[in-house]
């Protein structure tokens, strides 16, 4: 092409692109992190969504108000969720089986139940300008030109960072994940905790499945979700357990993804195996460049361990 | 220490001022067969310091386990405020005004001093760092222990992090501290910031018992002292009963100290080295047949008798989280017993990891039978090498869930395979046989290892190391936790090994050390304060100056 | 009421004569490679079956998501021995399994849809979709005010490559400055990031999209940034009624029929069969409203040319990317040729890797 | 307080499991059969068809055989690592890898004979599943990177490293530019253990070959590698030392590290036998079944080994029961499906489902629920 400068105009809508088509996979890695931060480990993220996603399509289908179907996505997927802790927390399973085996049912059992549906579409969230603010230059097109999930989205983060070091409740969630016996010392119950955090990050997952239906296709369709439930375990990883760094994580790696379509939309052939590599060799990359620093990942130390019962 | 003092059998009920804050009225506590507690009364007051003194395994932490909560007693009750109360968890205790600071923190590391003193007593929903970090200030400058509320406890101290935990029974307004063995890991200057914080909390109205079986600290602080042997109150007096340190010991142990080492060589209690027994049919000695002596790297060269088994050379290296081990040097030759005595935590772990090569040396060198440290442990001899009794006998020496046969093979597996693969009979057949002749308990081979007892455990793995004939042997603290029958038959068995073994012991138990070694080693903060026989009477006398890092003097 | 009931009986006596005529129920098995709920390439191929379910004396079961590989022998094994006369496997990579199963079953017939192996009870079968896509490039071509039209296409195989290569050809003859781009996203069926591929497409100027893919995913893009697109498969203009100008489509049920008939009567042979417009296996769709009169009769003329055989899609002379000619002026490409094909014509944007 | 308290057992019964599992099985096809219902299918003839889809013919049996496999191979090796505490959830990046490696050896030397071309595909295949099983490993003890995360991210880029091949360097160039690579040379194809003409030639009747070629269908001669990788396998964990020291280091990692049991070595080792395992599946379902390298070969083997070993408890003989009976399963659930026309995703479900009540069931083996008992013993006051 002629020069470097449509490279670099590609960028704002790319950035706009990857704002709109990470929102999904920042709900669900958000979802997974409070989980996690909680010292629940869920690999069942996928299924969990995929639950949600159909959940929310059906609430909205049914009676046409998708603030309703996000509600419903969120809560069907808590459910999932209260498989996870009823396996893990109460039956002492092992988290990695139980959370392999929700995927399995979650995905399943999702396009199972919503083949009459297939194809049907929904009223779902439309996009919207935000007034004044998506005018700015730059920065209106990336964050101010997206529909009310986007918006919602962005409340998300800075919610999550003040609940967790800002109230009693997110000391609590925080140090289960650390040392549940410390905490059951301090006269709270770590089961409890486990149980909120896993109910909190269940809805959240189910958002992100619930944007999908209701946001990006605002239809029914077979496996929706495609793989995002993983990224979304793989990102919190990248992000150390961090809602900030999730949002960065999930930004850039949606970011690279859409801008490189772009530049193959220019005309250039880029290696696409190695594009669809990227989110798993930047975690793997990133985790391996904290342990040559000799630094923790800030992985919670409690992270995957079932509290032993009777206690 | 050189006197002992008459004995004054007196006053066994001091008590407090007034109506005790907390009475225990006749508590029993029963571990299947074992009896930790039996019938115990004692009494709390306010504002007094009360020291629960016995040996290892008497009984004290169970007690007061049973007082804050965590263990529940099979008869007798616990009266706070002259009322009867039934403690189901910890937080019963909390509420009643009962915490205790356990010898393993329950810390969060990866958080701050502020969030986990503060833990589940926030105060309001909204928590506020720079709020939460002045209040555990205030509070910590209201009883004198110093610690930063922002750092993270990961990088603290061991004494900070005690700190922590008092702080966090302060912060929820406990009446009544439980300290079990707070100076073990605490420094001679950290554990006396720790009695003045303990003086200070006491003057301001709380109860303090604290768990010890160090003499000079219960002297130097408390007010009160009740004395348990196997599970009984066998004494209750005031400070003020007792002069010294000695007459303490002998109230304590029931015997003198000094003579402890006369103790057990009279008895003849060990089943399987009597002369009867050694013509039994299927005998341990049986089983193994002849070991020889093993040919390690240099074929044929044997060490000579007069050379060092274990031989340590400016040995230093360095840990993060504590004091490392600083310019040790010493040697171990056959038929020598060097006792390394010290507080706990004053490098005695890094150095015996170190030994055992797993820490890295940053200077000095070891050598083992004649073998640089890493060379040894590639050669690594199935016998006549290097045995090892650790003090940590479920995290270090066994495997919990696996049978008795397989936690003797942990260490002898090389006694008992050939082309790699194991005999599995010959190993069964072992360990019948060991289990018989150390009088282990219960004697099903197949039974798992967490069945097993702290005593009947030990005598497992002192059995299953001296099988190998080791020609070097490194026992911690090998009777911590033992009844005094066990204690007296490791004791013996570590003597016999002697005759053939350089023995490293190291042990915090200054008459233990008294009792078998030939040389003692004082370590202080990673040092070795001094070295010297155990028959240099004038430096024995100063070994708990030495212990506490006076060396200087001792030169 | 007596007529309608007379027409009833005689309609009753006339389904079971040829119930009888047949003498057997004919039971057809299909095999997917993908869920039929995906509004793709196994969905048209579903249509065709539930049409054909609906006939008489015929039934007609199938196996959807069944991966290539391993299992898929096992599934058409199955369908075998449970007795099926018509085995449609409708995905390349059933190629081989088919094969192999027709050994072990003479007597079934065995029909694999996109492959190039045949054997005594095994034909191949596909249909030539490319010309319906030349057709759909030429009102691309027509509507686009950019000259740039997009192309979203799932990944660099022979079909997909050809397909792009017709369009771009159909693009050309109506509109020689218009170019087509193409974006891969190495997925057949990725709603959403099939959709963002789309997206970024418009986002460098296009104004018509079309696809080989088999979600719907940019014809939403299309409809929500209200520019035009092209469907595949089948009509699509359900999803972006604002947007979908018109459709390459699979009808298979003509061909199906067929098949069936033959086999009935015994009359069936192996061999490659590769219908195009002329048999209605592909086709066109409907034309969205916004496509105008004269453009319909332009493509509807050449449609006819190419049902006909006066024209043929890749007649000489055709150009590669980089101008080098690939087909002299005056001579067409082989099948062999077509079916092999991995290089772009002149006028495509983009890489065949 | 209730009057219910949890405890632990400290004898797991063996004949808990058996039941354990009964039920929870009986339990999750209830479940799935009320699913089937509610889409107004019969939901118990459904279940029947299952049943029998799986294990009702001969011919079933032979299908499943062929599908369990890769599964057994895949879980032998998953459970070795997770013997040792190590959570490898890699079986299938290392599937995928080993696969490569055997693919590339058959691609590279066509012309070997079979003596040398079997050998040389075997342990390719072995070293390529094994190394990149070891890069975790070496990970995880030299920097201390966690296993669980490490692996899962590897299975992806192994992955991705195939479909680069197979849609690159690797294609048939006579495969009208479709991604497979070219056919195996005869000699690198592995046979179907039913071959008539070699079973009649050793003088069997004709009545047994036709029976036998029922049973073992398709089933190639990979089940021999399971046998021996098996038998192996259990053998030295009985007798071993090795095999000992994996299990006492499983148990206390530090006590086996103080006891001289070179840990690290123990990680690297058993991650990569269960790499060199996962590549033989590989290798092997490649050669057997497709003769040339197709992107199809990933189809979730090394994730079901997860699921299989762990509910076998890490024991050679229960993970080829286990093995067997999901592969079963799977094939079962294709009889399903086409019987009833339900969606494909009905698979997923069923074995989610079996997966969760299972997995809740074993709590009931390992822990009881008991009544607290009163506080009153005889001779004291409370």
């Amino acid at each position: 092409m002629d020069g470097f400068l449509p490279y670099l105009l590609i960028i704002i809508p790319a950035l706009a692109a990857a704002v709109s088509t990470g929102t999904s996979i920042l709900y669900a890695t958000l979802g997974e992190l409070v989980m996690e931060r909680a010292g629940v480990l869920n690999l069942g993220v996928e299924g969990m969504m995929m639950v949600g996603c159909l959940a929310s399509f059906l609430g909205c289908y049914h009676t046409g108000s998708p603030w309703f179907g996000l509600l419903c996505g969120g809560v069907a997927a808590m459910g999932m969720s209260a498989i996870h802790g009823a396996v893990c927390l109460f039956f002492q399973g092992s988290q990695v089986v139980s959370g392999l085996a929700l995927t399995l049912f979650g995905v399943g059992v999702a396009n199972y139940l919503g083949t009459p549906y297939i194809q049907q579409k929904v009223v779902g969230f439309a996009s919207f300008n935000v007034p004044v603010l998506s005018s700015i230059p730059v920065l209106g097109p990336i964050f101010f030109q997206h529909d009310a999930m986007v918006y919602l989205s962005f409340f998300i983060p800075p919610l999550l960072w003040f609940l967790f070091m800002r109230t009693r409740y997110g000391l609590a969630l925080r140090s289960t994940g650390e040392n549940p016996e410390a905490v059951r010392a301090a006269g709270i119950s770590p089961s409890a905790v486990r149980w909120s955090a896993l109910m909190l990050g269940g809805f959240l997952v189910g958002m992100g499945g619930a944007y999908l239906a209701l946001a990006s296709m605002r239809m029914w369709v077979d496996n929706l979700v495609s793989g995002r439930g993983w990224i979304a375990v793989a990102l919190v990883i990248f992000a150390f357990w961090r809602p900030g760094r999730a949002v960065f994580g999930v930004y850039l790696f949606t970011g690279v993804t859409a801008y490189l379509f772009r530049v193959q939309a220019l005309g250039v052939g880029i290696p696409s195996s190695f594009l669809n590599m990227l989110p798993y060799l930047m975690t793997l990359a990133v985790l391996f460049a904290s342990s040559l620093k000799g630094r923790g990942s800030g992985a919670p130390a409690d992270l995957g361990n079932n509290l032993k019962p009777g206690s | 220490m050189s006197a002992i003092s008459q004995h004054t059998n007196s006053a066994p009920q001091p008590g407090g001022s007034a109506q005790p804050v907390v009475r225990l009225e006749g508590i029993s506590k029963f571990f299947g067969q074992v009896r930790a507690n039996y019938d115990i009364h004692l009494s709390i007051g306010a504002g007094r310091i009360k020291a629960l003194l016995g040996e290892n395994g008497a009984g004290k932490s169970t007690l007061m386990s049973i007082l804050a909560g965590r263990l529940q007693p099979d008869f007798g009750r616990i009266v706070v405020d002259g009322e009867h109360r039934v403690f189901r968890s910890p937080k019963d205790a909390h509420l009643a005004g009962i915490g205790m600071v356990y010898q393993h923190f329950m810390l969060i590391d990866s958080m701050s001093v502020a969030d986990n003193v503060l833990l589940g007593h926030e105060g309001s929903f909204r928590i506020s760092p720079a709020k939460m970090r002045e209040r555990v200030a205030k509070l910590s400058a209201e009883y004198g222990l110093e610690v930063d509320p922002a750092a993270r406890v990961g990088s603290l101290s061991m004494g900070e992090r005690q700190r922590v935990e008092i702080l966090k029974l302060l912060c929820r307004q406990s009446r009544v501290l439980i300290f079990d063995e707070p100076t073990a890991v605490l420094t001679p200057t950290e554990a006396e910031q720790l009695f003045k914080a303990m003086r200070r909390m006491a003057e301001q109205g709380k109860s303090i018992v604290f768990i010890s079986h160090k003499l000079p600290e219960v002297l130097e602080i408390s007010d009160e002292i009740s004395i348990l042997r196997r599970g009984e109150v066998v004494d209750n007096f005031v400070r003020a009963q007792v002069p010294d340190e000695a007459e303490l010991a002998r109230r304590m142990l029931g015997r003198d100290l000094r003579k402890g080492d006369d103790i057990a060589l009279s008895a003849e209690i060990l089943p399987g080295s009597s002369a009867s027994d050694a013509g039994t049919a299927q005998g341990l000695k049986e089983i193994m047949g002849e070991l020889p002596l093993p040919k390690i790297k240099g074929r044929g060269k044997f060490l000579a008798q007069s050379e060092p088994v274990l031989s340590l050379s400016g040995v230093r290296c360095s840990a993060q989280d504590s004091v490392g081990v600083h310019d040790v040097s010493f040697a171990i030759a056959k038929g020598q017993i060097l006792a390394l005595l010290g507080v706990a935590g004053n490098g005695q772990k890094e150095l015996v990891e170190a030994i055992c090569g797993l820490r890295g040396l940053d200077s000095g060198s070891i050598s083992i039978l004649d073998h640089p440290v890493d060379e040894y442990w590639k050669m690594q001899p199935p016998h006549g090498g290097l045995g090892y009794i650790p003090e940590d006998r479920r995290g270090v020496a066994s495997c919990p869930d696996l049978d008795l046969v397989d936690n003797f093979l942990l260490t002898t597996r090389k006694l008992f395979s050939r082309y790699g693969l194991l005999d599995r009979k010959r190993a069964m057949r072992a360990t019948k046989a060991l289990i018989r002749e150390h009088n282990v308990l219960p004697g099903n081979p197949k039974a798992k290892g967490s069945e097993l007892s702290g005593g009947n455990l030990q005598k497992l793995i002192v059995g299953r190391e001296l099988l190998r004939n080791p020609r070097c042997i490194i026992a911690e603290n090998p009777t911590q936790g033992l009844d005094v029958a066990a204690m007296e038959e490791v004791w013996q068995r570590l003597r016999i090994a002697k005759e053939s073994s350089g023995i490293l012991l190291v042990t915090g138990d200054v008459s233990e050390a008294l009792a078998l070694a030939d040389y003692l080693a004082v370590i202080y903060r990673g040092k070795i304060v001094d070295l010297f026989s155990v028959e240099d009477r004038a430096k024995v006398e100063r070994i708990g100056l030495m212990m506490a890092g006076s060396a200087s003097l001792a030169g | 009421m007596f007529k309608k009931t007379v027409f009833f009986l005689l309609g009753l006596m006339l389904m079971c004569n040829v119930a009888v005529a047949a003498e057997k129920e004919m039971k057809l098995g299909f095999v997917y490679v993908s869920p039929v709920g995906d509004a793709g390439w196994s969905y048209a191929h579903d249509l065709a079956r539930q049409a054909l379910a609906e006939q008489e004396g015929i039934s007609a079961f199938y196996m959807e998501s069944v991966p290539e590989g391993a299992d898929s022998e096992r599934v058409i094994l199955n369908m075998a021995r449970k007795g099926y006369d018509i085995i449609f496997t409708t995905s390349f990579g059933y190629m081989d399994p088919t094969i192999k199963v027709a050994k072990q079953f003479p007597k079934t017939t065995f029909l694999h849809c996109s492959g190039y192996k045949t054997a005594d009870n095994v034909s191949n079968y596909f249909g030539r979709v490319y010309q319906p896509r030349y057709l759909t490039g030429m009102v691309a071509g027509k509507m686009t005010k950019s000259n740039q039209i997009g192309y979203v296409a799932a990944f660099p195989i022979p079909e997909v490559i050809r397909g792009i290569n017709a369009f771009t050809l159909g693009v050309k003859a109506v509109n020689p400055d218009a170019q087509v781009r193409v974006v891969w996203t190495k997925t057949w069926y990725d709603p959403a990031m099939e959709k963002d591929a789309a997206i970024s497409l418009l986002d460098i100027g296009v104004d018509v999209l079309a696809q080989h893919q088999d979600s719907p995913g940019p014809q939403e893009a299309a409809q929500d940034k209200g520019v035009y697109s092209i469907g595949y498969n089948t009509d699509m203009s359900k999803f972006a009624p604002n947007a979908h100008l018109v459709a390459a489509v699979w009808d298979w049920v003509p061909f199906y029929l067929d098949v069936v008939k033959q086999v009935r009567e015994g009359t069936w042979k192996a061999g490659s069969f590769w219908p195009g417009l002329e048999t209605g296996a592909v086709n066109i769709s409907d034309f969205g409203a916004m496509v105008p009169q004269d453009v319909r009769d332009l493509v509807n003329a050449r449609k006819q040319e190419i049902i006909d055989g006066k024209y043929v899609v890749f007649s000489g002379p055709v150009k590669d990317q980089n101008g080098q000619v690939r087909v002299e002026a005056g001579k067409v490409l082989s099948d062999q040729e077509l079916l092999s094909m991995d290089w772009f014509v002149e006028g495509v944007i983009g890489s065949t890797k | 307080m209730s009057g219910w308290r949890i405890v632990s057992r400290t004898e797991p019964r063996e004949w808990g499991s058996v039941v354990i599992f009964a039920v929870a099985f009986a339990l999750s096809l209830l479940i799935c059969a009320l699913l089937l219902a509610v889409q107004g299918k019969d939901g118990l003839g459904g279940i029947g068809l299952l049943l029998s889809g799986g294990f009702g013919h001969l011919y079933s049996y032979g299908e499943t055989l062929l599908k369990a496999i890769p599964i057994f191979l895949c879980s032998l090796g998953v459970a070795l690592c997770f013997r040792l505490q190590v959570w490898n959830i890699g079986a299938e990046g290392q599937y995928v890898i080993g696969t490569l490696g055997g693919c590339w050896f058959a691609l590279s030397f066509p012309g070997l004979p079979v003596w040398l071309m079997m050998p040389g595909m075997l342990a390719s295949a072995m070293l390529a599943g094994g190394l990149w099983a070891a890069v975790a490993a070496v990970l995880r003890q030299r920097w201390g990177m966690n296993e669980i995360i490490s692996t899962l991210m590897l299975n992806y880029i192994g992955i991705e490293i195939l479909k680069h091949l197979i849609y690159g360097p690797w294609k048939d160039p006579a495969g009208m530019n479709f991604p497979v690579s070219p056919y195996f040379a005869e000699s690198a194809i592995i046979g179907p253990v039913w071959n008539p003409d070699f079973w009649t030639g050793i003088g069997l009747s004709d009545g047994i070959v036709d029976t036998l070629a029922q049973l073992f269908g398709r089933a190639h001669w990979g089940i021999l590698s399971c046998l021996i990788a098996g038998a192996l396998c259990s053998f030295f964990l009985r007798k071993g030392m090795r095999g000992f020291e994996i299990t006492a280091a499983g148990s206390n990692a530090k006590a086996a590290r103080f006891a001289g049991i070179p840990y690290s070595r123990l990680v690297v080792l058993v991650m990569f036998v269960c790499g060199a395992l996962a590549g033989l599946a590989g290798m092997q379902e490649t050669s057997a079944t497709l003769n040339r390298l197709e992107p199809h070969i990933v189809v979730g083997y090394g994730y079901t080994a997860v699921v299989v070993a762990w509910l076998a408890k890490l024991r050679t003989m229960r993970i080829a029961f286990f093995a067997f009976i999901l592969a079963g399963l799977r094939v079962g659930v294709e009889n399903l499906q086409l019987e009833l026309q339900i969606s494909s995703s009905f698979a997923n479900t069923l074995e989610g489902i079996i997966l969760i009540t299972v997995l809740a069931g074993q709590f009931f083996n390992d822990y009881a629920i008991r009544r607290k008992p009163r506080q009153s013993v005889p001779g004291a006051g409370v």
